[in-house]
């Protein structure tokens, strides 16, 4: 095991502790509980608060979007693991200003089934929430049945436009409208050239040989459209670009946000090969490339591989994009 | 009938299990998922089994609500969360108790599967846990209800499990991570499924 | 081969291309040489330029580090070789704002000879230039002659300070004083668990065992100190602190900056992991740690492992620390 | 007399040889350095094969004079700078001649080691291509001095460059990447020198 750590069981919390301490000025432990983290001058009064959380391992998904113009708070869960019930209401009643909170948080199983549960236990503490889930890889569902998709890398645009919406002081309502418009309009496609291993795990979770690559592969090594031998950053612009375009329906004069994100090992130099050949791809398309994210933005520990992201805008998502945004982690 | 002592020896047996066939239990959820079944599941178990070694009362409903609780926190994950709501169906069952009849054990499958529906909205044939949990139910029921002795009527039923997990290999999944690959991950059968199976057979030894 | 791309002899070029596309706002190319790049809004009249370059494939090092309050201009070169003389020249000629130029590169035999040769051309021009050269990693010679280090994260923090000082408008001769200052007082240390595979070349660059990790590692695959089992965080960092604060004769009542980088492959979960372990060690020996820095600032393509770079502050360092500074690969 | 066509012959030869030994070279260069010298003397060759390729003139200094700026933009590395200071310095004693005479041969490798010697400021023994070159020089510049052809002595100076390239093996480098490592990249021969060698070689045949 090719990993820094001390022992596979305190991996997330000797993490989490190394983050709060690098970061105090920044980042807090909410109510003693270390699998709970808000901002550090949270709870900030009469704005909507946004929650988050999910397994670790994708830094900067999940912790990593906690700061102004993102969110308040994150319940971290074991390495792909969701958080638990707890540290979700934990984090929720510390970020809470007295306006309500957010859920935001990526479509899955255990995830849902925790948000919900914190739901309910926060209602009884006349707290109101709303949930909205990110379900942005068009590798998992069809377009029609978009909610079902697993959601992946394209959540940074509803953290960042959701978030300057908050960050205007707009209501719970506004918030939440904000987050599923943008969730309609993320789409996100992946693929990777090696696994990852979990930590205390004997093996990587899949097994991939060098000349083969795994196209649509899901953040936590959920296989993904289909196998095949290892294709040209040209070939890849052309499939992602066809793809994304085709799922959220963009066309020639319209205006995109692009986010080209690392899994995690894959260096920057060859995400802006990979930029390089997209921007290609849509410039042929005549779609105008408004603003472009390129680099570690959502990661599946050192696995190798890419997904790429596209938003579809309007007026409203590109100003609440351009509002300044800043966690340790990420700025924007 | 079945004491709080017998309750405490079922959960280190099945801790136990599950710590043997955490490997294969990943390796399964790895084949349509992230992989972390075998170890979330030990996580939960240990958690379940310290809280059984912590108990110091004589309440059965008491010791499994604590461990419900204990299993969720320390696995969160969509099969701590179930089995959560499972355990929490079995204190249910033991409120007001100090033992458990034979009659209560063979009702207790269906209400752990009705527990888990309740939160996770699956059905039989989604490929999930379900898969074996409902059919060893539905044995352990016939063959109780045919006057066989308890032990006899889990070995069946526990046999039904093993059968059924296995056959979950070829089935498409309809809810969960596997649902996402479609047809990819249908041969192999479903790691819930098989942890339901290694569950019942090490409850029937 | 496991990289985004098309051909290993187009790597670079499309890369670049790829990144002044994505930040036309911030950089562009320098005189029309591609491989030259400049702030987008150079030259800054009366400002001292700071003009780095060096091989591709360390990302944010060198490119990375052009823009306000670091660097005005870079040469790239190919991957892991050093840039052209020419190149040097024309980013150089494009970055003057009529104060000079200051050349703040890495230790390396190559890039030396044609910083050297660029700094001969432009003397003919009359442009004043000065060298800098970082020379940072502690396994590559003792304390006593530092200046044979070869060059390797801790660069970071000549880049961060001089920057500030050339942004607070100083002399050539005052920038080319902090940067030598600066350089005196990094030391960095570095570790890897992989190698990495140069693009177009059939294995990767040195074998290592998944049992094993080289201790000392350069950023270019360069081996270390030694080859030895793979130690835990907190042996790594208990081995780190002490090598460090010996060579920089750091003792209690210090106050330090600290950088944990990752060299690519490594996640920033693990960074995290081995920060914790090393502030314990600092805490110990009652060090104060100033400022923190974690992630990917020097990279080896997707080589896993990770460096640790000290800091020894004094009141100037502090204030130049504390300024912010941007770029589109780095913000400080 | 050697003409520029012949220099032209040479140069392809060289190219070539380069080539077929870029992962070897690299290989050695990963044992003590960055691995990236056989990509590099590739890049290198490649930009003077071409220059060669599409010179059109009669002047060799003049071919060899771009030549050199070529190499030194496709391969600005440690070996492809020393290397276009190098082919500068056979560019210099081409100059005003049409041709090179045997004699003017038989200097050029004493040429090429001094400007390398200039612009890196290594020396004999530093475990650098010059445990090579120099011996390659005094072999070359001894046996013709003893009045045998060219060709002969060219053979002779190729074998010593060979044998001295790997007599680096075991030797601690004094300069250079290699140094940083000391003992432990000692047993290795240095890809500079061999590629020396293989160069000789090349050109004797
Ligand atoms: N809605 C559901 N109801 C019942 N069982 C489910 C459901 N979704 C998934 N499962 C079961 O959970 C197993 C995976 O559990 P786990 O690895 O904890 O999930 P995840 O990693 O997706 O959170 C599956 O093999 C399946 O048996
Ligand atoms: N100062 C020097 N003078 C002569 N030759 C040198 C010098 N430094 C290194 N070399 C030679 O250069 C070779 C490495 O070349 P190259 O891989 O291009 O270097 P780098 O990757 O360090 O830029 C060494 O094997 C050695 O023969
Ligand atoms: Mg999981
Ligand atoms: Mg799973
Ligand atoms: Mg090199
Ligand atoms: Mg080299």
């Amino acid at each position: 095991m090719n990993k820094i750590m001390n022992r596979p069981d305190s991996f997330v919390d000797e993490s989490l502790s190394g983050i709060v301490l690098a970061h105090g000025d920044a980042l807090k432990f909410a109510q003693g509980d270390h699998r709970s983290v808000v901002r550090a001058d949270a709870p900030v009064a009469g704005k909507v608060a946004i929650v988050t959380g999910g397994g670790y391992g994708h830094l900067p998904v999940f912790l990593g979007y906690v700061g102004k113009g993102f969110c308040d708070g994150v319940a971290v869960g074991n390495v792909f693991t969701s958080p638990s019930c707890d540290a979700i209401v934990d984090a929720a009643r510390a970020a809470n200003g007295g306006a309500g909170v957010l859920f935001l948080f990526g479509n899955y199983m255990g995830d849902t089934m925790n948000f919900e549960m914190a739901a309910e236990l926060l209602d009884m503490d006349d707290i109101p929430t709303a949930i909205v889930k990110a379900a942005d890889d068009i590798a998992s569902a069809p377009r029609a049945t978009f909610q079902d998709r697993r959601g992946v890398g394209g959540i940074f645009f509803p953290y960042k436009l959701a978030g300057a919406k908050a960050e205007r002081m707009a209501s719970l309502d506004e918030v939440r409208g904000i987050a599923e418009s943008v969730c309609a309009n993320v789409a996100t496609l992946g693929f990777s050239m090696s696994s990852c291993q979990l930590p205390g795990m004997p093996k990587p979770i899949f097994e991939i040989s060098a000349t083969e690559m795994e196209l649509g592969m899901g953040i936590h090594g959920e296989p993904g459209v289909e196998r095949t031998t290892m294709k040209s950053s040209a070939e890849l612009a052309e499939i992602l670009s066809e793809k994304l375009c085709a799922d959220l329906a963009v066309k020639e004069g319209d205006e995109v946000a692009v986010l080209v994100n690392s899994l995690g090992a894959t260096s920057k130099e060859e995400l802006y090969i990979l930029y390089n050949d997209f921007h290609a791809c849509l410039e042929r398309r005549q779609i105008r490339v408004e603003k472009v994210f390129v680099g570690e933005y959502a990661t599946s520990l050192e696995m190798l591989g890419a997904s790429v992201s596209l938003l579809k805008l309007n007026e409203e998502f590109k100003q609440l994009l351009s509002d300044s945004a800043c966690t340790p982690f990420v700025r924007v | 009938m079945y004491q709080i002592d017998d309750v405490k020896g079922a959960i280190n047996r099945v801790a136990q299990a599950i710590r043997e066939h955490r490997d294969y239990l990943g390796e399964l959820d790895g084949k349509s998922g992230d992989g972390d079944l075998g170890l979330s599941m030990e996580n939960a178990f240990d958690a379940v089994q310290s809280t059984a070694d912590e108990y110091a009362g004589s309440s059965i409903a008491e010791l499994l609500t604590k461990a419900a609780m204990n299993c969720n926190r320390a696995a969160p994950s969509t099969m701590g969360t179930l089995m959560s709501a499972g355990i929490l169906s079995v204190a249910k069952a033991a409120k007001g108790k100090d033992a458990f009849s034979d009659e209560d054990v063979v009702g207790l499958p269906r209400a752990f599967a009705e527990a888990i529906m309740a939160r996770g909205k699956a059905k039989l044939g989604d490929k999930t846990i379900l898969d074996a949990l409902l059919p060893l139910a539905d044995t352990l029921e016939a063959e109780f209800a045919k006057n066989r002795p308890l032990k006899e009527a889990f070995a069946a039923a526990a046999q039904t499990a093993k059968t059924a997990a296995e056959a979950t290999a070829g089935m498409r999944a309809a809810i969960g991570r596997a649902k996402w690959l479609g047809e990819r991950a249908a041969e192999y059968p479903d790691g819930g499924a098989i942890l339901c199976a290694v569950i019942a057979e090490t409850l029937a030894q």
